[in-house]
């Protein structure tokens, strides 16, 4: 029953953002959560000291600590290598850590069983650098997946990806092959995949990269309105200054596996984050 | 129900996306059920033949003399203490040449000239079905010739001979065709495994990354893997059975060759087989999505 | 110079980067070879030993009494006229007697009985080769019990049918095995090439993308098909070799066996299979890249 | 003999790339080759009333006509789906269009040879914008390729692939494999194999959409000295507008498949390169 509820309310929300999309211009930042006070609430996201090394000796992650709140959006940064996608996957339980204590939603990553894994992905929402769509699938078959393995409504399913596919300037390409649509699109597709299952956790690595400053638009008025009516925390890996330049929202960097506020930030910023 | 609902749609989805693997699979698994029943019933036929072959075997010993009523329970037991045998039969002179005519039927004319003296008396000796091995069989008929007045014995040994380098041939024939086949149906086995693997990999992988179930995975190949077990199977016992259907007509011999008719399996077996090949069609396709599913 | 070289390094690193498959490749290679040499091997000694068997064909013609020798031309044209014969032999009852005692060797007394007129005089038959057809020799023989003073023909048809009988059994085992081998084997081939073309497909479509010509993309893999076809083919017969060498020391029988005696394929049969196994694994490496060449 | 002079010099100026590359700060746009007069020069690559139609209705390119003529630095830019890959893969051949001509080096591919295709692809470098790297190589194994399929003595291969490694700052990733990299070393690895054999067109596609500022700064960098010391038309396809927003190269704009001139170029400039 409580399901079914559930799916009402999300049809309801997703109804209404095709209309939301004009609400929200983009210079418009009332949406910026302000993080509860750490002393006192659960992160969503915790990393202890985690270090990574790919064998033999690359080090992607060095004694990295973060907290990341729920309802948070986090940027984070670093060169290239710096190891931004490595931090991602520790968090979605793609790569285990070499050292260090991962917890998401107060569980411990390295005690949790496959089908634990299973249940935390469905919650979670990743876009992946590299996509990972199917290429021989149509782009509705690509992002109805990730709602098909939580046994969600065929009408809930249709109704969101063409909600979805709208609101990223995609429908005309519904029953296009993903492999025959240009990258742009299919970074597209690959962002609709991940937030289509309404995720608690979005993860987006490098999500404008073959993007044009339009559909970059698109793409952050999208996270904004996760955001702000689903409480989605959403971490942006990315190098596209222009998204984080001026924004209030929190901004990391990595640098060469290690950790830290991005140098234009205010330094009362920074211990307001860090643990 | 929702559950039950994904999983078939998701298995015919699967079969519609990959039918050209599908059927090839198909095949391989008809095509391995037809062959490993059509070696089964080569082996179970040959063995019912040698079987009755065993019934056939008879030794003849010719003697230069009648033996009289009264010493016959003594040659029987002299017989017997040498080795197993069913049944011994005396035939005299009379008798002999009655059965020869007998035989010769509208040619018995033949032996009019001779006197109904001519062939000799004899004892038949049939051995125990356990006496079927041609050393044995020659040793028996050396011992018989011991015999008092016994002067000859006619083992059926060249017949026999032949015979039985036939079947050793037909076996070794049978049992390399077989090796051979087994080998190939490694082959194509660990072949259509692996091709099945690679056109599934990347959706797989997708589906974990997305937080796919072992069941919502799993269920789906399970059907698919019992279907084709069921289906395959079925069709290469068909095509096993037509075979044999054309082979019996061929070979529906004069009454002599009954030691050769050959019979289909009975339903137990042929139920073993569906049975068999559906589980291991189910664990193959489970084996096949071993490495996508975390133990 | 330094194209050869390209083309040599090439077909190194292919070897070296792809051996898993490369070695599943050599051994259905191999395994193609073994198989289609073991029935061919087979299917050459069978026709040999049929053709012995038609050697051996004699038909018996009983007579009530002798032919005197003035009219023998006369029943031997009578015959020829009939059917084409080899050779036509007279037996009288003297001449039987003394065969049948010869062939007894040391247990001739069992004749001392008879007197040496008890068998009856014969004509023996040999009939061509060609006349190999059961009907055809039971037509010929009934022809011969309508010569005068025939009283029965003997045409060996029970031992003949026996062994007809098993020839035909063999023979169709042996079909349908090798039918059964050929789909087998046409499976694993077209699997075998589906893995290769999976395998390379990246390489070869990034080594278009880059610029390679036919002849950079082609030469190492028609080297590497040749290489395939020479090691697979001799593998495959020297595994064949083996265990013709294995059956022939088993069933080196005594002399009256020689009728079975089997025999390995003459040097240039041998050279023809290496030739053939190397001609089309080449033109199998080519077809399995054609759709990465444009035309 | 001529084969070993050209690999000589080839020799001579990689080894001063090195050197070089301090020597052009990125703000140094001494570069710029001034198109030559449109009437007495063929152009390398010529587009004549092009239309590219992909099955069944999807209009990447329409009517496109375009010169490009050799030392020219040519940005296209367009939204994402505007027909930029297309345009590119016409021109090396990978896609045939619809209707109208395409000239390279005053051929006309229409009419061109299976083998004519491949020694034309021998002299063009194109970076893909999905990289096309082999994930089971090794990143010199990777760049090494484009320079075997020429026949290249495995000497200069090795020296070249040195050289653009330490250009494109992955001398220490050499001998990974290309699937172990993050997604910017790829696209850089997928760069350094497009200008491997010296070609005298080089398409990138989208050549910076994983890079850093840096990074992008080294990939600029290794254009503007290809353009300069070899001649080397380059054609970029990108959204990335800190490249071109201020540069004195030409920057034609995609728009749904049409061409333009980019709307932020004078218009003077506009009717020096329309043909
Ligand atoms: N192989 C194909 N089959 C069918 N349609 C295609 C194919 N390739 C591209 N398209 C379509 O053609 C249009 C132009 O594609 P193209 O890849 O050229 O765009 P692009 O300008 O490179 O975009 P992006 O910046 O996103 O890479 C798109 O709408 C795309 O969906
Ligand atoms: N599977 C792997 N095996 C070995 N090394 C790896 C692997 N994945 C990443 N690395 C290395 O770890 C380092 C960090 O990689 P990562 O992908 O996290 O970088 P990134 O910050 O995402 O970079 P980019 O912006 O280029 O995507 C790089 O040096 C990369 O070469
Ligand atoms: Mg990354
Ligand atoms: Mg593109």
């Amino acid at each position: 029953m409580l399901y079914f509820i559930n799916n009402y309310c999300n049809i309801m929300y997703y109804s209404s953002l095709a209309a939301i999309r004009r609400a929200f211009p983009p210079s418009d930042k009332k949406g910026f959560h302000m993080p509860r006070d750490a002393s006192t609430e659960k992160p969503l996201v915790e990393l202890v000291n985690v270090t990574k090394i790919y064998p033999p000796d690359v080090v992607a992650a060095e004694d990295v600590s973060l907290r990341i709140y729920k309802g948070e959006i986090l940027f984070l940064t670093g060169t290239s290598g710096a190891g931004k996608t490595t931090l991602i996957k520790l968090i979605c339980c793609l790569e285990t850590p070499t050292r260090g204590l991962i917890e998401v939603a107060g569980r411990n990553l390295s005690r949790i069983s496959s089908a634990g894994v299973q249940r935390m992905r469905q919650k979670i929402g990743v876009a992946y650098q590299d996509f990972r769509l199917l290429d021989k699938q149509t782009v509705l078959q690509n992002i109805a997946m990730a709602m098909e393995v939580t046994y969600a409504s065929p009408k809930l399913i249709r109704f969101r990806v063409e909600e979805l596919l709208e609101l990223l300037n995609l429908s005309d390409k519904r029953d296009k092959l993903a492999g025959e649509l240009s990258r742009g699109e299919q970074q597209r597709v690959a962002l609709a995949r991940a937030a289509a299952n309404g995720p608690s956790l979005l993860l987006a690595d490098e999500p404008t990269g073959n993007l044009d400053p339009v559909a970059t638009e698109l793409v952050i008025n999208l996270f904004r309105y996760l955001n702000e009516r689903n409480g989605t925390t959403i971490v942006v890996a990315t190098h596209d200054e222009s998204i984080y330049a001026d924004t209030e929202y929190r901004v990391m960097s990595l640098s060469k596996g290690q950790l830290s506020a991005h140098p234009s930030r205010a330094p009362h910023q920074i211990e307001l984050f860090e643990a | 129900m929702r559950f039950l609902a994904y999983i078939l749609r998701q298995t015919g989805k699967n079969l519609r996306q990959t039918w050209g693997t599908q059927i090839m699979t198909l095949l391989t698994v008809t095509l391995s059920v037809l062959i490993f029943a059509f070696f089964f019933l080569i082996y179970t036929n040959m063995i019912r033949a040698s079987e009755r072959l065993g019934n056939d075997v008879r030794l003849i010993v010719y003697l230069d003399q009648e033996v009289p009523e009264q010493m016959r329970p003594e040659f029987e037991k002299k017989i017997r203490d040498f080795a197993p045998v069913e049944k011994i039969v005396f035939v005299s002179r009379t008798e002999a040449f009655a059965k020869l005519s007998a035989q010769l039927g509208k040619e018995k004319d033949v032996l009019n000239d001779l006197g109904p003296d001519f062939l000799p008396p004899s004892i038949e000796v049939y051995p125990l079905k356990t006496l079927n091995d041609l050393t044995k069989i020659s040793q028996f008929s050396d011992f018989l010739l011991t015999l008092p007045h016994a002067a000859k014995v006619q083992s059926g040994s060249d017949w026999l001979r032949r015979f039985g380098y036939f079947t050793n041939l037909l076996r070794v024939v049978v049992l390399l065709s077989a090796g051979l086949l087994i080998i190939s149906m490694t082959f194509i086995i660990s072949y259509t495994l692996r091709l099945t693997v690679l056109s599934r990999q990347g959706e797989l992988e997708v589906l974990r990354l997305l937080g796919a179930t072992s069941a919502y995975i799993r269920l789906p190949l399970l059907l698919e893997g019992m279907l084709q077990g069921l289906l395959g199977s079925s069709l290469g016992l068909a095509a096993l059975y037509s075979l044999y259907q054309w082979i019996a007509n061929r070979f529906s011999g004069p009454g002599f060759l009954k030691l050769f008719d050959i019979t289909f399996f009975p339903p137990e077996i042929t139920a073993g087989i569906l049975l068999t090949s559906i589980v291991l069609c189910t664990a193959g396709s489970l084996f096949s999505i071993r490495r996508f599913i975390r133990i």
